[in-house]
């Protein structure tokens, strides 16, 4: 068994109203911030799986992403394999 | 081993003066090893130790009939009939508020509801008293939306509803806001549990998060010099909050409670570890032994000394029969929290600190706590000073009235729609109000009211200060806040049981600000004295100071009151056209202090108002016999913005408006918007008008019929001789009368916090914020 | 009838629904997260709070606990399931009633009176409502932000699923599409709403009107009970 | 002018207490997933800079990361270059 690291990244699907995001957009002239746009603001989540092979992992981290991390009706996710954490 | 820090020796660099330090080792009869000073240090910081305070606190009155305990427990506990007792407690959280609004507020709220459901109560509401700066400053408005989100943030989550607080801007909190929260708690006394570790051979079960390296706090300076430089400056001082963690511990802990599995219990704050074995320990004459290696950690590589005194939120200490060690264990699994016997109840009274063989550290209990340093603090008045009289003193009415010649309907609807006095919705709506099915009354009346199932009963409580006074005079201004307090209670219809309070000032080592701490400290104890009222708990917070100064002396009073029939309650909001508004009690002179004061940039020749006790106790006698009678309609007192404000209240908060003729004794603007206490609007059936008179002078107290409720403008005529006021200046005989459309009151009321924030009400914060 | 109240950890308002439930009549207990046994339950509850303390996402953590295989067995078989707050969050983490619920608009925690108008009275949850009543009841989240595409919006309206919505003067407080307050599964035995009926179901909170929410819930529960009892003895 | 998208991973800082993470971690008994562990709970903001040049854009995405979206007292970030927009 080996330990492997991921970063899922969930973000409002497109389409779907972002408060957050339109408000960050809506508070940029407050700081002197031009030239910003598209601002849309999801969760990321990193996790630790261990398994016999990296596919093996990776399946593990789907099935969260789909079934827990995100919510099909309004997001989308992505994973990414990150290097092993530095301290255990 | 020692450590040499850049500091100088590590004493000094953990707070402790060279005097402290032979102290330690007069106790000792040996010097300290290092983490035998890093325990001494926290221990006998002020916030654990109260070396400062501890005397004067010794003065105030504790007693009573029905108080079950008192200061020395995690909270105060007063019996209610039925069974039943209520805990409250009221703390500060100044400093984690000032360096992190959110995690500050929220861990703030976390502490106050452990101080509580410690003592077997579940927590059933939360009130916030909140203190900054200049609303129109940058981190002003940071601060309060990082405060207020994080007050709603924790308690919504743990389902304990905010249902009344404070909101003060004050130019002298801009860089040292004040964050203190008071929590109430219900409990069958028969449950009430006691922070105490008795019966050697029983065992120290510490249950809940793990223990981290958050909130170091002043030690931190021993992990920057110790083991691993490194990563030293990585390390987190502040604590993070997590509501679902003491969600859980509310539930297993009244569960254990409940189920008399545990002997004591102690929640984990200041200090952590450290202060809550020597402080269990000591109450039971006992010792306790720790077992460093079994306690559970959240990371790698801790000191000792870190895992003693981390403050990790969201933990408790239990003590516990060896036998019932299963059942606790049980509980704690099923609400999935972990837990582990970290130690054991001995009986030579020591806290030992062991890991394997090896003895790490060695203290007598009481050294920690009981028997800590205390200090006595030079005390000297500031060179000027401004008292008021002595109640009945002649006084020459000086009215300082700026306005003169200004419409006092817009002073009226400028001090309104001003931030300390208009519409706190912007905050409660932020709330949870209602979580819990008990909350009556909540949010920004003066009082909260929650009914108590099961029972015709109801609990009132408020939570009031006077600093703005209290800048003249610190005696003045703590003893008002305390009867501010009670009233709030009383006009309610119910009857205050006890006090709490939260003293913020400055540094107690400047004599000048430990003049005026020990001038709150008197004005508190004569005020409940007065009132009859024990003081069964409080907090201590000092020096709340920037560069540019000290903060207005704030001594935040907590009062919880009973209403035996919630039947009889009464609102303040006006109730029903027709009916005749009434004043009872009178104005004195006096304006500063004043929100007309601060808004009119007044006059600092003019003084605070006086207070008569004993007027004051005559008036809530009053107030709880006339509803017990069901003669008021509505009670509303006066207070920040004097009787044209509280009518505007009671305007805005029913919708109706009044017509009242104002007897001008001192100057329009000392009647209109003083804030001289002991003083009530309430509203009655006119049939009742001659019962309700008879009440009042038969209490002593002077009544006056002042008009009538209804209609949509709020008209206040002044009258009398010294009614020459506004229209002075331009040759009239009359002032002018206040004269305003209940919309427009309305309007400025409800907009005031928002536009003096910055946000319209609908506008979003600027950044991404905690959840 | 029966009432079961589950209790996942971080719940808050579990006393509180079993409380309304009692004034209304029915007998009520509470149910464990973990044990996946709904005691003979013929309503089920999942109150407000905040399971998990609504982290990662409000409700879904909670979806995955063991009595959530009961409950939708439970509403499989046409049982009723009432979601308040984050109850209705729970239920729509699971998929057991449409849509999803985003943080209001405001991005602020709303605790505020609102008012509901109510949309079919022919439904168990509202029976009981007398026909014109709005229902003045306390909202209390910051996740209730209703949202479902628009074409499937289309299809609720069509199909009358939604069941409660914010109503003038106090309007919708958290940004809900279409001002949905509240909605029922395609069987119309499941309900999930925001505003909190159980916290307004005595005249001294400052509202009763909640108390009609449990009612028609008793009342026809009843009503199927002696169905259910001629139909056998026919 | 050109435009630039980001992306922004905000992560609690490393000792800072996750209550997300230990939530679900909590949780994942329930979700019948063995050896996952080490879960940290943070949040990634995308947005789209016009600048001049990649660097004038970083700079400006640097400062929303310190100012806006994250709070530097308990939370660390970093920056990442995603291609740009497929739809603008
Ligand atoms: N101003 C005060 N008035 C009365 N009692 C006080 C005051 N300040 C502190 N106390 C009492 O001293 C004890 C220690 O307070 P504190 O350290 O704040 O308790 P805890 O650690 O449980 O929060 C408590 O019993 C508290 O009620
Ligand atoms: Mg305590």
């Amino acid at each position: 068994m080996t330990a492997y690291r991921f970063a899922v990244a969930v973000m409002p699907k497109e389409g779907i109203l972002d408060p957050q995001g339109r408000a960050v957009e809506q508070s940029l002239p407050h700081l002197h911030v031009a030239d910003v746009s598209g601002v849309r603001v999801g969760r990321r989540v990193e996790l630790t799986v261990e398994a016999p092979d990296p596919l093996a992992a990776r399946a593990t981290v789907e099935r969260l992403a789909g079934e827990v991390f995100s919510n099909p009706i309004i997001e989308a996710w992505t994973i990414e394999a990150l290097a092993p954490e530095g301290r255990p | 081993m020692t450590i040499a820090t850049p500091a100088g020796p590590l004493h000094r660099a953990l707070g402790l003066t060279d005097a402290e330090l032979a102290a330690i080792h007069e106790r000792l009869g040996r010097d300290p090893n290092d983490l035998e000073l890093a325990m001494f240090s926290v221990m006998w910081s002020e916030h654990c130790s109260y070396k400062s305070s501890k005397p004067l606190l010794g003065t105030l009155p504790t007693t009573g009939e029905d108080v079950v305990a008192g200061p020395g427990e995690n909270a105060g506990v007063i019996a209610i009939g039925d069974g039943l007792a209520v805990a409250f407690k009221l703390e500060s959280h100044n400093h984690p508020s000032a360096v992190e609004p959110y995690q500050g507020a929220a861990t703030g709220v976390g502490g106050i509801l452990r101080d509580i459901f410690t003592m077997g109560a579940r927590p059933i509401a939360v009130l916030d008293a909140l203190k900054f700066g200049d609303p129109s400053a940058p981190r002003t408005r940071h601060l309060v939306r990082g405060v207020v989100r994080g007050v709603g943030g924790y308690g919504n989550c743990v389902g304990v509803p905010t249902v009344g607080g404070e909101l003060v801007f004050d130019a002298s909190y801009a860089e040292n806001p004040l964050v203190n929260v008071m929590a109430i708690g219900l409990l069958e006394e028969r449950h009430l549990t006691r922070a105490a570790a008795p019966g050697p051979g029983n065992l120290a079960v510490l249950y809940g998060s793990t223990t981290g390296r958050d909130g170091i706090g002043g030690a931190s300076v021993l992990a920057s010099a110790s083991f691993d430089d490194a990563s030293a400056a990585k390390r987190p001082t502040v604590q993070v909050g997590d509501p679902f963690a003491e969600k859980l511990l509310i539930e297993a802990s009244l569960e254990l409670i409940g189920g008399g599995l545990v002997e004591g219990l102690q929640d984990l704050g200041a200090a952590g570890i450290t202060c809550a074995v020597s402080e269990t320990a000591d109450r039971a004459g006992t010792g306790i032994v720790v077992d460093l290696d079994a306690v559970p950690r959240r990371e790698t590589g801790m000191a000792p000394f870190e895992v003693m005194i981390s403050e990790s939120q969201e933990r408790m200490l239990a003590i516990v029969r060896p036998e019932r060690l299963a059942a606790v264990l049980e509980v704690c699994g099923r609400w999935a929290i972990p837990a582990a016997v970290i130690g054991r109840v001995t009986d030579d009274g020591l806290i030992r600190v062991v890991s394997g063989e090896e003895e790490l550290a060695r203290i007598p209990a009481a050294a920690l706590t009981s028997e800590a340093i205390v200090h006595h603090r030079l005390s000297s008045p500031p060179a000027r000073t401004r008292s008021a009289p002595a109640p009945g003193a002649p006084e020459e009415p000086g009215d300082g009235l700026p306005e003169r010649g200004m419409d006092p309907g817009a002073v009226l609807i400028a001090l309104i729609g001003s931030a300390n006095l208009g519409s706190r919705a912007w905050v409660t709506t932020q709330y949870d109000e209602t979580v819990g099915s008990d909350t009556v009354e909540a949010g920004e009346r003066s009082a909260a009211v929650l009914r108590i199932k099961g029972t015709t009963k109801a609990l009132v409580a408020a939570t009031d200060a006077q600093a703005q006074v209290a800048v003249h005079d610190p005696y003045l201004g703590a003893a008002l806040a305390v009867a501010e307090c009670a009233r709030n209670v009383a006009v309610t219809g119910a009857r205050p049981l006890g006090v709490t309070n939260c003293l913020n000032f400055g540094n107690p080592e400047r004599p000048e600000a430990f003049w005026r701490f020990a001038e709150s400290v008197r004005g508190l104890g004569d005020a409940c004295r007065a009132l009859g009222l024990p003081v069964t708990g409080g907090n201590v917070s000092f020096y709340n100071e920037s560069p540019v100064g000290a903060i207005a002396p704030t001594a935040q009073i907590g009062v919880v009151g009973l209403l035996d029939d919630i039947g009889l309650r009464v609102g303040p909001a006006f109730r029903a056209a027709g009916d005749l508004a009434v004043l009872v009690g009178e104005a004195g002179p006096g304006l500063a202090g004043s929100a007309y004061a601060a808004l009119a940039g007044l006059a600092s020749d003019d003084r605070p108002p006086s207070l008569d006790l004993g007027r004051e106790a005559a008036l809530q006698r009053f107030l709880v016999t006339a509803a017990r009678e069901r003669l008021l309609a509505s009670a509303q007192d006066v207070s920040g913005g004097g009787l044209a404000v509280a009518a505007a209240e009671c305007t805005a908060w029913s919708g109706l408006g009044a017509r009242l003729q104002l007897r001008v004794g001192m100057a329009p603007a000392v009647d209109l918007f003083g804030e001289s206490p002991s003083r009530v609007l309430v509203t009655a059936a006119p049939d009742d008008w001659e019962r309700l008179a008879g009440l009042a002078a038969a209490h002593g107290l002077p009544v006056r019929r002042l008009g009538t409720v209804g209609g949509d403008r709020l008209v206040i005529e002044l009258v009398g001789d010294g009614a020459t006021g506004a229209a002075e200046g331009r040759g009239a005989g009359v002032a002018d009368a206040v004269d305003v459309a209940v919309a427009d009151l309305h309007h400025a009321w409800r907009y005031a916090l928002p536009r003096a924030l910055g946000e319209d009400a609908d506008a979003a914060p600027l950044a991404v914020e905690e959840r | 009838m029966r009432v079961g109240v589950v209790v996942f950890p971080g719940s808050n308002c579990d006393r509180d629904a079993l409380h309304a439930a009692r004034l209304a009549g029915a007998e009520s207990e509470l149910l464990w997260h973990e044990t996946p046994d709904l005691g003979g339950a013929d309503l089920v509850v999942l109150p407000g709070g905040f399971a998990y303390g609504d982290y990662l996402r409000a409700g879904v953590l909670a979806r995955f606990s063991p009595i959530m295989g009961a409950v939708r067995d439970h509403a499989a078989r046409g049982g009723l399931v009432l979601g308040i707050c984050n109850g209705f969050q729970v239920l729509a983490e699971a998929g057991l009633v449409p849509g999803a619920l985003l943080r209001n608009a405001s991005l602020r925690f709303e605790h505020r009176w609102v008012r509901l108008s109510v949309e079919r009275r022919d439904t168990p949850f509202t029976s009981a409502i007398p026909a014109g009543r709005e229902l003045r009841l306390p909202v209390a989240h910051g996740e209730g932000n209703y949202f479902l595409p628009d074409h499937e919006l289309d299809v609720l309206e069509a199909r009358d699923r939604v069941l409660f919505r914010y109503a003038p003067p106090e309007g919708n407080p958290n940004g809900s599409a279409r001002d949905i307050a509240g909605v029922l599964d395609a069987g119309g035995r499941v309900c999930g709403l925001m505003p909190h009926p159980e916290r307004a179901a005595e005249a001294i909170l400052g509202s009763d009107d909640g108390l009609l929410v449990f009612r028609s819930l008793v009342e026809s529960a009843a009503a199927a009970t002696s169905a259910r009892a001629a139909a056998v003895v026919a």
